[in-house]
């Protein structure tokens, strides 16, 4: 039996005009379990208050239900109330007779008969409602940044200059990312090594911030605030604490790799920093191109080595960090636009893609800087082909939003650089960020050449050996056109990372149809993601500028801030729970929760909810077959009970 | 030798020689019975358990619903025929099972009878696909019989009912039920122990064999089997008082697939359909 | 005496059930015939509350949930959309009418759209007429 | 006193016996016979074999409505369900259902133990059996000789019924149903030919043979016990076993109920409901523990309790081989075969 105590409010007479609310409180005094019934003119003003906390102990109420506005507008004020009178603050209910009832209605017989019926489900509810006391877990002030590219460096240094220990953790070995590998940015066309290398050498420097380079992440455990996550340390065969960076190592290696950092341009070292600016300035072996490790002999590297830093022995290890939240910044891939076979790129070898491009500008590239093809000619005449696999159903269906620029800032770069023929060929031009406009502008004065079309073929010609000819429809002119090159760039479509479906499980975010990871929602939660505590930044997220994921980056690391800046958090109350006598263990919870907080205890062969990491939407308690789910707050008793008191009359 | 008795040659053969090399702990089958019409579901454990395997028109049993009977980790051989070998499919799905743990024996349909009415069991009752689905070893010869009809059509003439008159008819049925759970029971993917039903906290429906709670009981039951119902008819060749629930069931499976693409227990990738989602699902499954 | 419809309202908290306060706090008016429960998300609807509804005596059910895509909870209404698609299903081939249950998706700003949505659901029930098949005789 | 009627004519009777009181007669429905309160004479149908549900409905029923209440209302404004007290006629009851309202009686109306709602419709009831078929195939299921009774056995009737080609006859056997019979002015009396056709079909009942065994009480309860913690035999007995409830609820001998308060809009309804020992929550203890989880402890439970706890307490077999629990068992669990078997274990 409980002792509930009603309180019916006027609203001034924004309820009273409509609904007749003594004969409500009149009512609800007949209703089993219902001691003490009232109506006053404010309840949330003062007074109103004071009466409910009068009440609740006269009249020693277990229960309190307050009819009155929507509990969107006062449930936390009369939660504080009554918790200060006493009870828990979950055993109050909210009738919502104001926005439900006497606003939309303009009749007394109407308003007052439908107040009764809504008081009756919370009466029926009240009785079965139960106390729940929020968890209060312990944070770790420690935080996890995942990529170092320029979204993860920021984010990282941003963190760390907060006094919070921060962890780097980079899968390849030197921070920097895709920027580190461009010539100039756009709109401004400033150099780009000189706006990101001080910014690699402040995390390098930076006490705070732990950088794990060459690592990848193996396995989450833990929730927010409180992430035990595992790093594999992949084997550099170069013991990095006694290495002084020297680098006589590189010049005797005699093993020969392609250097992915120049886009397998060119070749490189089997022992070997990425490029000369990369951090740490310490290089690894590449098991693959070295010599002892193909043939069984060699060691050269560790004969000049003085420090004795080689260590051919050297095994994968495994690293365990704690951290209170985490921000996923894992970046981009190019699509591999070999499979669009009508473009030729990797049959062709005046096929280039973008980044290879950025390669050849630059002067630590290939080429020092100098536009000169694969046969080193200079090219007379280059066309740059925009929405290769974006923006197109066959492939990507987004728009990989950098493209328009970058090829802009191309055409520039090939007309300081060259005296060739620049054509553009694309399908809009997107120039919506600050200073795009003016930059699309500039390069219309550049004498180059905008086609309105997408490159459709690209074959060789017959008549010209080594040239290329663009085929294209200008859709100005409706005319269909074949353009013979030297050179093509393809601007292709930006895609998440090749393992982008591992850190999703690993960090349990959804992604989207590309496989972009999701936020939590996309405008007013757009870094924030399903797991509460792992935060989303840069291209990850999805195609943007520098600019933007900088900002991000930013954003993401006051999001990371607002958790690890407490040494406790509260948890979420009305969380669901696991009435293991009752599970059939079916794992639907564990298949449709998008916070991943089911998880299926195998022994005992029954589902287990984390309540760190529910979020109290109750769908696992409506997909559990044998009802075992108790969704706190809103049970299957308190909801079935709520419809049969709101059916009742 | 008939067919029958070569697949119970072949089945008792398997058997032994699984039994034998250790690779299963257990045989699920059929054994014999109080008399030879009355074949039971039957479990060998031991090779002197294999002479009591027997397979006849009878055998109609779904032997799918007793591998949850096992400790997750046994190694089971399995007879199934082609509705049974869905039923397995599914419950791997469901992770009720581990494939690797199970040896499955199958056997392409033979004209199993009804044991209460004597008639061969079709695409009326059942899925009525000819060959299991998934399997180990075929115990008999596949059967290429000519394209049997749509395991649907035996629901046109209840679709085109007025509604009153299908409510009537369904009333009565529900009306008739004794809450024996003979259906849940026989059912391969009714595993849940307890069944929502039973429950007190919360209750969904009154204990007595009365309209509220036998309808409560029904829809919730269709509701949990969507998707997941297989369509082997055990749940109404169980009930005692031939309330024709597949009926029910091969409509809710009809729906599902029209509308989700996807049918029960036909592949071990696939998720339950109520458990999963595309964002491409179209508002109009809602009309 | 006229019949009056008893619909029961589900609607989810963040999206239809801050609508419907949008609705009153626009002052717009609707019949009087649906008592709403509140719950998290639409997700939340086990099928056998829609039963449960129906034997209590509701005319109507009406559910509100976010739409596809926007949902408080990310992926919740797209389950929920199959769940009670099939709960319809059910209801269908057993005789019920169908259009006793109604699904909408009602976001926090379309307070129109609520009223529009008990309006026109409401007169479609009145139409109906009472609910007796499932209704528990008492 | 011996009378008759023709079975063509069956339906006048019926009439007769509804206005005198109720008549619960076999029925046809699509399954199978069942007995029902009959509203329509013409439905009376004795051609069947036996009916799927045993006629202990009669007295117990599935759903027994015992008191309805208000909720937060007192005590004394309830109000207990009234029993209609109507005379009752139960009408075609085979010999071994006839045998299996003794063994009932222990339960629900022993000293001590009194269950008004069945002790008062007992005695508001005239008991017709009725004598099997003689000609008809006896089902295989059956096993009614074993536990002591024949197919044309009158006692325990009140009345007792024999089909001599087109007619019925009808004899009395208790003072009730002489009383009875002499009532009933539509019915003919019977001839010296009819008594003598009567005591010949009795006598040739014995001949009617179902399956047989010799069982004695004293060894089988003592066999049951001794092999209680033979699982490996339990487990093999019931590993076709799925639990459900069937060969309790047509069992004319199993008794079990539970007692569930129903309620709906702060009214409730007190009832009694069958319950059944094969369900996994009929052993479901309030703490959530539950001492019989496993399918062989339910089945051994129901064995064990028919063919020995039963024996030990009050002397007599809890079953009356009627074979319904093994001809609806859907997988064909025999009882015949478990207890042969428990005897060779």
């Amino acid at each position: 039996m409980s002792r509930i105590g009603v309180f019916v409010c006027h609203c001034g007479l924004n309820i009273a005009k409509t609904v007749r609310v003594s004969e409500l409180a009149e009512f609800a005094a007949t209703l089993p379990d219902v001691v003490v019934a009232r109506d006053y003119k404010f309840m949330c003003s003062t007074p109103g208050q004071e009466m409910i906390q009068h009440d609740i102990k006269k009249y020693n109420l277990d229960r309190v239900i307050v009819t009155a506005c929507s509990p969107l507008m006062h449930e936390n004020t009369f939660r504080k109330v009554i918790e200060n009178a006493g009870l828990n603050q979950y055993l109050l209910t909210i009738v919502n007779i104001r926005e439900q009832v006497s606003w939309v209605t303009s009749d007394i017989e109407e308003g007052t008969a439908k107040s009764k019926a809504l008081l009756n489900g919370a009466v029926y509810r009240a009785r079965l409602l139960a106390p729940l006391t929020s968890r209060v877990i312990d944070v770790n002030p420690d935080v996890m940044v995942i990529g170092a590219g320029i979204a993860g460096i920021q984010a990282a240094l941003e963190l760390a200059n907060t006094g919070k220990k921060v962890y780097l953790v980079e899968k390849n070995s030197t921070i920097g990312g895709h920027m580190a590998q461009f010539d100039k940015t756009f709109p401004t066309l400033d150099c780009s090594a000189c706006i990101l290398t001080p910014k690699m050498d402040n995390v390098l420097q930076h006490k705070n911030i732990s950088m794990l380079t060459y690592c990848e992440v193996t396995e989450v455990k833990g929730y927010v605030g409180n992430f035990d996550i595992t790093i594999k340390q992949k084997a550099r065969y170069v013991d990095h604490s006694k290495c002084n960076a020297c680098l006589a190592c590189t010049e005797k290696c005699p093993g020969k790799g392609i250097s992915e950092w120049d886009e397998s341009l060119v070749k490189r070292k089997a022992i070997y920093i990425p490029f000369p600016q990369a951090v740490p300035q310490k290089p690894i072996i590449d098991k693959n191109s070295c010599t002892y490790f193909l043939k069984g002999k060699c060691r050269l590297c560790e004969k000049v080595c003085e420090q004795k830093a080689i260590d051919f022995e050297q095994q994968d290890s495994f690293i365990n960090v704690k951290v209170g939240a985490v921000i996923v910044a894992t970046g981009y891939d190019l699509m591999d636009t070999k499979p669009l076979v009508q473009y030729g790129y990797g049959k062709y070898p005046g096929v280039y893609n973008a980044l290879e491009v950025e390669r050849l500008f630059n002067s630590a590239g290939p080429t020092a800087g100098k536009v000169t093809q694969r046969d080193g000619k200079e090219p007379q005449s280059i066309a740059i082909l925009h929405c290769i696999g974006s923006r197109d159903k066959n492939y990507h269906e987004h728009c990989s939003r950098v493209c328009c620029m970058y090829s802009l800032k191309f055409a520039h770069l090939f007309k300081e650089k060259t005296s060739a023929d620049v054509y553009q060929f694309y399908i809009d031009m997107r120039a919506a960020g600050k200073g795009y406009e003016e930059f699309y502008n500039r390069l219309l004065e550049e004498n180059v050449k905008f086609i309105r079309g997408k490159g459709a073929r690209v074959t060789q010609s017959t008549e010209e050996p080594g040239r290329l000819i663009v085929e294209a429809e200008d859709t100005i002119t409706s005319k269909f056109m074949k353009l013979p090159v030297d050179m093509v760039v393809l601007s292709p479509a930006i895609v998440p990372r090749a393992d982008y479906k591992d850190i999703a499980r690993l960090f349990n975010l959804s992604t989207d149809k590309q496989g972009f990871f999701m936020e939590r929602h996309p405008k007013i939660a757009p870094l924030s993601t399903m797991s509460e505590g792992i935060f989303i930044a840069g291209v990850c997220q999805g195609p943007k500028d520098i600019p933007d994921t900088v900002a991000q980056a930013l954003g993401a690391a006051a999001e990371a801030l607002t958790i690890v800046v407490k040494d406790k958090m509260e948890l979420e109350a009305t969380t669901a729970m696991v009435n293991p006598a009752s599970c059939c263990g079916c794992q639907n919870c564990v298949r449709v929760c998008p916070y991943g907080a089911p998880a299926f205890n195998y022994e005992k062969r029954v589902s287990e909810i984390n309540e760190a990491l529910c979020k109290g939407c109750g769908l696992c308690a409506s997909v559990c077959p044998s009802s075992a789910i108790i969704a706190r707050h809103f049970t299957n008793e308190q909801v079935l009970a709520e419809m049969e008191g709101l059916m009742e009359f | 030798m008939t067919e029958f008795k070569k697949i119970e040659e072949n089945l008792k053969t398997e058997a032994t020689r699984l039994l034998k090399e250790g690779l299963v702990t257990v045989v699920l089958a059929y054994g014999k019975g109080f008399d030879e019409n009355h074949p039971m579901p039957y479990a060998a454990k031991t090779i002197a358990d294999v002479e009591n395997i027997v397979f006849n028109e009878y055998c109609n049993y779904n032997m799918a619903r007793y591998l949850v009977r096992y400790p997750q980790g046994t190694k089971i051989a399995i007879a199934v025929k082609a509705a049974d070998s869905r039923a397995v499919i599914q419950l791997i799905q469901e992770e009720k099972v581990k494939r690797e743990n199970l040896v499955i024996l199958g056997i392409p349909v033979q004209g199993m009878k009804n044991p209460k009415t004597g008639e061969i069991i079709d695409s009326k009752t059942t899925c009525g696909m000819y060959n299991p689905v998934l399997y180990d070893l075929l115990l008999g010869e596949e059967v290429h019989g000519a394209k049997s009809a749509s395991p649907y059509d035996v629901l046109a003439e209840y679709e085109k009912m007025d509604k009153e008159a299908r409510w009537e008819f369904w009333k009565k049925e529900f009306d008739k039920c004794i809450r024996c759970y003979a259906c849940r029971k026989a059912c391969p993917m009714c595993y849940c122990d307890p069944c929502f039903i039973d429950q007190s906290k919360p209750k969904w429906a009154d204990k007595a064999p009365q309209s509220p709670g036998n309808m409560m009981y029904h829809l919730t039951r269709f509701h949990h089997l969507a998707g997941r119902c297989i369509d082997c008819g055990e749940c109404s060749r169980a009930c005692p008082v031939d309330i024709p629930l597949y009926l029910f069931h091969k409509k809710v499976a009809k729906e599902c697939e029209e509308m989700f693409n996807q049918a029960a227990g036909m592949s071990i990738e696939d998720k339950p359909v109520l458990v999963d989602f595309r964002v491409e699902d179209s508002d109009k499954i809602l009309e | 005496m006229s019949f009056e419809p008893k619909i029961l309202g589900i609607a989810c908290n963040w999206c239809t059930y801050t609508g419907a306060d949008l609705a009153g706090t626009t002052r717009l008016k609707y019949p009087q015939n649906l008592r709403v429960v509140r719950v998290m998300c639409s997700s939340r609807i086990n099928p056998s509350f829609i039963f449960r509804a129906f034997q209590l005596g509701a005319d109507g059910v009406l559910v509100g949930g976010c739409h596809p895509g926007d949902c408080h909870y990310n992926t919740g209404n797209l389950y929920a959309r199959r769940r009670l698609a099939t709960t319809k299903k059910i209801l269908e081939f057993a005789g019920f009418e169908p259009g006793r249950l109604r699904v909408e998706w009602i976001s926090a700003s379309e307070g129109n759209k609520f009223a529009e949505v008990v309006a026109e659901f409401t007169a479609q029930i009145r139409n109906l007429g009472p609910q007796a098949k499932l209704k528990i005789q008492e | 006193m011996l009378k008759k009627t023709a079975i063509e004519k069956i339906s006048q009777l019926a009439a007769v016996l509804m206005e005198k009181g109720t008549l619960l007669a076999p029925v046809k429905e699509v399954s199978g016979h069942n007995f029902a309160e009959i509203n329509d004479p013409q439905k009376v149908d004795l051609s069947f074999y036996n009916t799927i549900m045993s006629p202990k409905g009669a007295f117990f029923p599935h759903k027994e409505d015992f008191v309805k209440y208000k909720i937060g209302k007192p005590l004394s404004e309830a109000e207990p369900a009234v029993l209609n007290l109507k005379p009752a006629f139960l009408f075609g009851v085979r010999p071994c259902d006839v045998k299996s309202f003794e063994i009932m009686d222990i339960h629900f109306d022993a000293a001590g133990i009194i269950d008004p709602y069945w002790r008062f419709r007992r005695e508001a009831t005239t008991i017709f059996g009725y004598a099997y078929d003689l000609n008809q195939p006896v089902d295989s299921a059956d096993f009614y000789n074993t536990l002591g009774i024949y197919a044309a056995d009158p006692e325990g009737s009140d009345i007792f019924m024999v089909k001599k080609d087109k007619e019925l006859l009808l004899k009395a056997i208790t003072k009730k149903g002489e009383n009875l019979l002499s009532e009933l002015a539509v019915l003919k009396d019977g001839s010296a030919a009819d008594e003598k056709y009567f005591t010949e079909y009795v006598n040739k009942g014995k001949e009617y043979k179902t399956r047989f065994m010799t069982l004695d009480q004293e060894a089988i309860a003592k066999k049951l016990e001794d092999i209680f913690d033979n699982t490996d035999f339990w487990t093999k007995m019931s590993a076709a076993c799925l639990s459900c409830g069937i060969c309790t609820f047509v069992c004319p001998t199993c008794y079990c109920f539970d007692i569930c308060d129903d309620t709906l809009f702060g009214k409730g309804t007190r009832r009694r409901v069958w319950d059944a020992c094969m369900f996994t929550d009929f052993t479901l203890e309030a703490s959530g523990h539950n001492p019989r989880t496993q399918v062989y402890q339910r089945l051994r439970q129901k064995i064990s309790h028919k063919y020995s706890y039963h024996i030990r307490k009050y002397g007599v077999i809890s079953c009356v081989g009627c074979g319904r629990c093994t001809r609806y068992c859907p997988v064909n669990i025999d009882i015949y075969s478990i207890v042969e078997a428990a005897l060779k274990a």
